[in-house]
């Protein structure tokens, strides 16, 4: 390809650079720029994580004791169902699509911003409304009937349950929205020459993100717009007396539901693609198996939802097809965690914050992997269903992969966003403690599940008698869960640490090769001045830079500089 | 970025597969073939109960294909974790090592990438054969079910049901009893809400939906004491819907049952309201109920729950919670069922240890508040 | 005449005008290019048929219950 | 609140404005519109699956019951009236047609043959509304009542807000075109207006179907 001579460069191309806007409302609050939105959604998430997380803590304070005497079985209720909710809809999607989808995906394609900044602008707005909304059901007596809110128990819940409809409603606008705009950025704006198999690999993972969004999410809006016809019209979608059938909701339900947890694992799987060969100075290995496999796991992922209703409401037939495609989705993920173990083979592997967590991802998320392998086998899930089984399988995808994950992206970025270095000792300390936490945690309850605990249980007196056990583990794993806690508030120590007097980062901290890093950090309010080209995938380190045109004068072989670099020999430790 | 770049990186190829390679696996494969065999042939009832003595046909299987998936799957997660500790510690960057040092530029193996997919896909695809085969011998059982018994969900309680007893075998401490050694069909369906029926020895569950009849088949293989929970979500109650369920020889089981007909064919079914003591009520509610509930306030002067002074004559309640009229009778039923709507929740009779006596002073006491 | 036969009257004249005239925009359509065009292509052939529905709907065809 | 610019970031928008150029049209435009045009294309995509969720609810409860119509009260309940439900879907239909030759008017720089296609366009829309609203008064189901009435009710009222909004749309558009806001080569919105009537269209077939014929 004759470089000099490419059509971009024989235009001015600054001329359609806007100024940045002047004013606090403007530049900060109703910002269009995808990376103050980053930020913004950073914020919410990890604000009503502390919520939903002294939630969780208030639950495990509960358990601690057999008789679950701290709190009215009522109050225990809403604090889980709230738990669930916060998490999945005001936590997870906010910070792992939205604020790592909006800080990273234009950067990586070369894109002055998303298509419709100011759609953008618009979804994120809607979470904190549907916060509001959400939070505003306590005044009113919070719903209780978990996340999922199963009719009939759901319609039986007073005016709480129509405003949980309501928020969740608005939280599945945004991100739609969210998803549409993703798509059309990725479709119609890469940089020139970023041809599809020369995307990267975190771009891919939005984009099948972006395709989960935009189809399940309106599925989930449907089905909640039915709940709550049911709970203030008393509409007979879910009522068997006259006609209706519960099993509908659920079936509406999980539609949505199961590819959501792909909505939060993918964007993961992509942060994981781009963290290891960074720090392991090698390519990725497998570049085209990773990217479409994220492809196949969100196709997929559309197809296997009933396996959330095995043991009842479902013709046994059903449960066959649905178990096959549910093994299936094994397969792309076994073969995009054997591609990062061969990614990291052969490397020379530098032990910064966010390569531990990216490594601890993969032993994490394997794990959780595998006991949905159980949940998947029809006789097996018979056993597990709602049993604390079920609640170990997804506190380990969720926090195990998709959490772990997210803290690997955010060490990894946040000097993009902020232009500083988060401090590497309190990170490290943070590492360990959330491992410590998390295992600590969630792994006794696969055998308090297997053993018969059922989820959801405020007071566990009949099964303590039945396994004496119980109530050991039980205090564990309230003992862990604070670690966890101390974590995620070392986090917030460490923001706040860094952002005044954290190291200055420079334009490539890690040595780092995908687009967004040939840019000064934080990066310019146009992103680009010149619309770079790209002519290779970016991930070969043997390799001179892939990209032309570039605004700042770049070394063709990205190095780490050197105050990154951990001074023992493993750097394992602090 | 001071320094001057030399003119490529400098490639560091590992020798072989890594220093140590094979040593590090043949330490997980031992790993793993012991794990494989404390698995197959020692007891796990510390991880599924009563393992070594099932308690029902399905559980045997059931835990086959427990034991199956857990040997492969602590076999992957070994080797998947060993694997990747083993590559960050021996591939680590040595300290005072150049920073332009890389790894091998090694993009694709298609021969090891066919192989992990081919590997895997084998493995699901035998896991896939033997489930269908434990599936089918679960769901459509060779052997007609010698019994049928059927179980009603309520919140907060379990009902049983028997063939040849009129109606319900119902009562607060009832239990449900069944033959070990014959195959029995479980009919399963709620009063209200979703339940869930579990008997965790049994490694079987079976939702309780509204408005249709869920089935479980299944033989006791031996004689014991099991509780039964619900395991799906259904009221401010959930954690205490209990039941037990006795498993005991068929003669002890048809001792059982022709008692209980004699049992059902005797009882009055409505607890009898007459002669109750407002007096000894008053204590009752001191003890049972002031905890939630102000005696000596209106409606809305709550607790917990409503104030009950006027609960059989407040103009602006003229109706009870759950809109029924303030008779004696709707106030008892209250107290026996509980309550769960938008102003709150009551536990019932079971979880508020309240016997027939209890009922018939606590309705005495409240009719006579005015 | 009926209310109902006036109806089916007009539903059996208008689905041919209609689907006549979007069968004429539709061959207009097919030589064009682009995504608007593809898109106007398939949702005018699907509105044809709707047509088509109406036709037999009107003919007492389709829908003809006892 | 201005779109900023993706001038000449793709090798998709490289082509539209390299064709843009060819063809003497403002190439930021062409590209602006492209965006959109994608962007829109998947609303309606979108849009289909939120019709998709509650047909698929219609189908399930369908199949689930014993008797179609239900039986409520001892009672079948009718079927809908057919002749009448075929005449509205043409009035529909035909709006789709008015609204096409509209776009098609726009095209060729007749402004007063768009005003009159667009105007018969929102007339027509309107006549479908009120011919729904006739038969949401002597429908002898309700929304309460059976499963029937649920499903009726909630798809054909969803079509219904869309039509609704379709009007608004439409009407905006009539506007803004008679204000100048669209040229001879700049007239996205209309072009979405259209895409937009032509889906709500499309939509009616399928309830069409499902509800009075089937």
């Amino acid at each position: 390809m004759d470089v000099a001579a490419h059509p971009i460069e024989q235009h001015e191309a600054h001329d359609h650079i806007h100024p940045a806007p002047e004013g606090f409302i403007a530049k900060y609050v109703f910002s269009i720029d995808h990376k103050v939105i980053a930020i913004q959604y950073f914020v919410t998430g990890l604000l009503f994580m502390l919520i939903a997380g002294s939630f969780a803590e208030l639950m495990r304070i509960q358990l601690w004791n057999p008789k679950g005497t701290f709190m009215e079985y009522h109050t225990f209720n809403q604090m889980f169902t709230m738990h669930g909710t916060v998490m999945v809809w005001l936590v997870l999607i906010p910070l792992v699509t939205g604020s790592l989808g909006n800080l990273v995906m234009p950067l990586q394609i070369g894109a002055r911003d998303v298509a419709f900044p100011w759609l953008n602008m618009l979804s994120f707005w809607l979470i904190p409304v549907s916060g509001l909304i959400l939070f505003s059901t306590f005044f009113v007596g919070a719903p209780s009937s978990g996340w999922t809110e199963y009719p009939p128990i759901s319609l039986e819940q007073g005016p709480g349950g129509p405003l949980w409809c309501l928020a969740i409603i608005v939280v599945g606008i945004s991100s739609t929205l969210t998803g549409l705009n993703f798509m059309v950025t990725i479709f119609k704006m890469r940089a020139p020459g970023m041809t599809w198999t020369r995307m990267p690999l975190f771009t891919w993972a939005t984009f099948a993100t972006a395709l989960i969004n935009m189809f399940a999410t309106v599925a989930l809006s449907a089905a909640l717009l039915a709940l709550f016809f049911a709970q203030v019209y008393n509409v007979p979608f879910f009522d068997p007396a006259r006609g209706g059938s519960v099993i509908l909701y659920q079936h509406m339900f999980w539609f949505y539901s199961h590819p959501a947890v792909y909505i939060f694992i993918l964007p993961a799987f992509g942060v994981i693609s781009e963290v290891l060969p960074t720090f392991a100075r090698k390519t990725i290995f497998g570049y085209k198996m990773i990217a479409f496999s994220s492809l196949a796991i969100a196709i997929l992922g559309f197809a296997v939802w009933a396996h959330h209703m095995f043991p009842g409401g479902i013709a046994p037939w059903l449960q066959i097809p649905f178990m096959i495609i549910t093994y299936l989705i094994g397969i792309p993920t076994g073969i995009k965690i054997f591609s990062w173990m061969a990614t990291i083979w052969g490397g020379r592997i530098q032990f910064t914050t966010p390569m531990l967590y990216a490594m601890a991802f993969i032993g994490t998320f394997s794990f959780g992997g595998i006991t949905g392998v159980y949940l998947a086998c029809v006789p097996v899930d018979l056993h597990e269903h709602g049993s604390y089984f079920v609640v170990a399988h997804f506190h380990y995808v969720v926090a195990g992969g998709a959490v772990t994950a997210f803290f690997a992206g955010f060490y990894y970025w946040f000097p993009k966003a902020t232009g500083r270095l988060l401090s590497e000792k309190m990170g490290k300390v943070g590492f360990w403690l959330f491992m410590a936490g998390l295992t600590g945690t969630f792994l006794p309850m696969h055998w308090l599940g297997l053993e018969g605990m059922p989820r959801r249980y405020a007071s566990y007196e009949t099964f303590a008698k039945a396994f004496p056990d119980a109530v050991f583990w039980n205090r564990f794993e309230s003992v862990s869960s604070f670690l966890m806690v101390a974590a995620i508030a070392l986090v917030a120590v460490n923001i706040i640490y860094s952002i005044r007097s954290g190291r200055r980062a420079g334009n490539n901290p890690w040595g780092a090769r995908t687009l967004e890093w040939m840019i000064s950090s934080p990066a310019p309010y146009y992103n680009f001045k010149k619309i770079p080209i790209v002519l290779d995938r970016p991930y070969d380190f043997t390799q001179p830079l892939p990209y032309r045109n570039l605004d700042e004068v770049t070394d063709p072989y990205p190095v780490p500089s050197e105050a990154v670099l951990p001074r023992n020999a493993a750097g394992m430790g602090v | 970025m001071s320094q001057v770049a030399p003119s490529a990186p400098q490639i560091v190829t590992p020798k072989g597969l890594g220093p140590g390679f094979i040593p590090v696996t043949i330490v997980m494969t031992v790993i793993n073939i012991a794990v494989m065999f404390a698995v197959l042939y020692l007891p796990l009832n510390f991880l599924l109960p009563s393992e070594s003595n099932a308690a029902s046909d399905s559980a045997v299987s059931i835990d086959g294909l427990f034991k199956f998936m857990t040997v492969f799957g602590v076999a992957i997660t070994v080797y998947v974790s060993g694997y990747t500790a083993y590559f960050a510690f021996v591939f680590r960057r040595r300290p005072g090592e150049s920073i332009y040092t890389v790894g091998v530029p090694i993009h694709d193996a298609p021969k090891l990438e066919f192989w992990w997919t081919l590997l895997p896909t084998i493995l699901l695809v035998v896991l896939m054969g033997l489930t269908i085969s434990v599936w089918k011998q679960i769901q459509f059982p060779d052997t007609a079910a010698a019994l049928t018994t059927e179980v009603v969900g309520h919140q907060f309680n379990w009902e049983f049901r028997y063939p040849g007893l009129n109606g319900s075998l119902y009562s607060p401490t009832s239990e449900m009893h069944l033959p070990y050694g014959k195959p029995v069909k479980i009919l399963v369906s709620s009063a209200d809400v979703i339940h869930q029926f579990w008997v965790p020895e049994f490694r079987l569950k079976v939702s309780a939906v509204p408005g249709m009849v869920t089935q479980l088949n299944l033989t006791p293989t031996r004689a014991g004491r099991f509780d039964i929970s619900c395991s799906e979500y259904c009221g401010a109650n959930h954690s205490i819907m209990q039941g037990s369920l006795v498993v005991e020889s068929p003669d002890a089981f048809n001792k059982w049952l022709a008692a209980a007909k004699v049992q059902v064919a005797n009882a009055s079914g409505t607890i009898s309201l007459a002669g109750g003591d407002p007096g000894v009520g008053k204590t009752t509610f001191s003890q049972k109920c002031a905890a939630c509930h102000n005696a000596g306030g209106t409606f809305d002067q709550k607790i917990v729950g409503p104030g009950l002074l006027h609960v059989t004559d407040d103009p602006a309640h003229p109706k009870l919670v759950d809109d029924k009229p303030p008779t004696p009778e709707d106030i008892a039923e209250i107290l026996v069922k509980g309550y769960t709507g938008p102003i709150g929740a009551m536990p019932n009779r079971q979880a508020n240890g309240l016997s027939d006596s209890d009922i018939a002073n606590l309705v005495a006491y409240l009719v006579s508040l005015k | 005449m009926t209310a109902e036969l006036l109806e089916r009257l007009i539903a059996c004249i208008g689905s041919l005008l209609v689907g006549g005239t979007a069968s004429w925009q539709l061959r207009n359509e097919l030589p064009l290019h682009g995504l608007d065009a593809q898109v106007t292509k398939l949702l005018l052939g699907l509105m044809i048929v709707g047509c088509v529905l109406a036709l037999l709907a009107s003919l007492n065809v389709l829908g003809a219950f006892a | 609140m201005a779109v900023r610019s993706v001038a000449r970031t793709t090798p998709y928008l490289e082509k539209v404005a390299v064709e843009a150029r060819y063809n003497d049209v403002d190439p930021v435009y062409a590209e602006t519109r492209d965006i959109r045009l994608f962007g829109f294309v998947l609303f309606l995509l979108a849009d289909c699956v939120l019709f998709g969720a509650f047909v698929f609810a219609y189908l399930y409860l369908r199949t689930a019951a014993p008797t179609w119509p239900p039986v409520v009260d001892g009672k079948q309940l009718p079927r809908l009236d057919v002749a009448f439900g075929a005449m509205n879907s043409i009035v529909l239909f035909g709006s789709g047609v008015t609204m096409h030759f509209a776009l098609e008017s726009w095209k060729h720089l007749k402004k007063l043959a768009f005003n009159f296609w667009l105007v018969a366009t929102i007339l027509l829309g309107i006549g479908f509304l009120a011919g729904q609203a006739h038969e949401y008064m002597s429908a002898q189901m309700t929304w309460q009542g059976s499963t029937f009435g649920a499903s009726f009710f909630t798809l054909t009222g969803l079509h219904g807000f869309h039509v609704f909004a379709g009007v608004c749309f439409l009407t905006v558009l009539g506007i803004q075109a008679n204000r100048g806001v669209y040229t001879g080569s700049k007239y996205f919105g209309l072009v979405a207006g259209t895409l937009y009537w032509h889906f709500v269209d499309v939509i009616w077939v399928l309830l069409f179907f499902l509800f009075y014929l089937w």
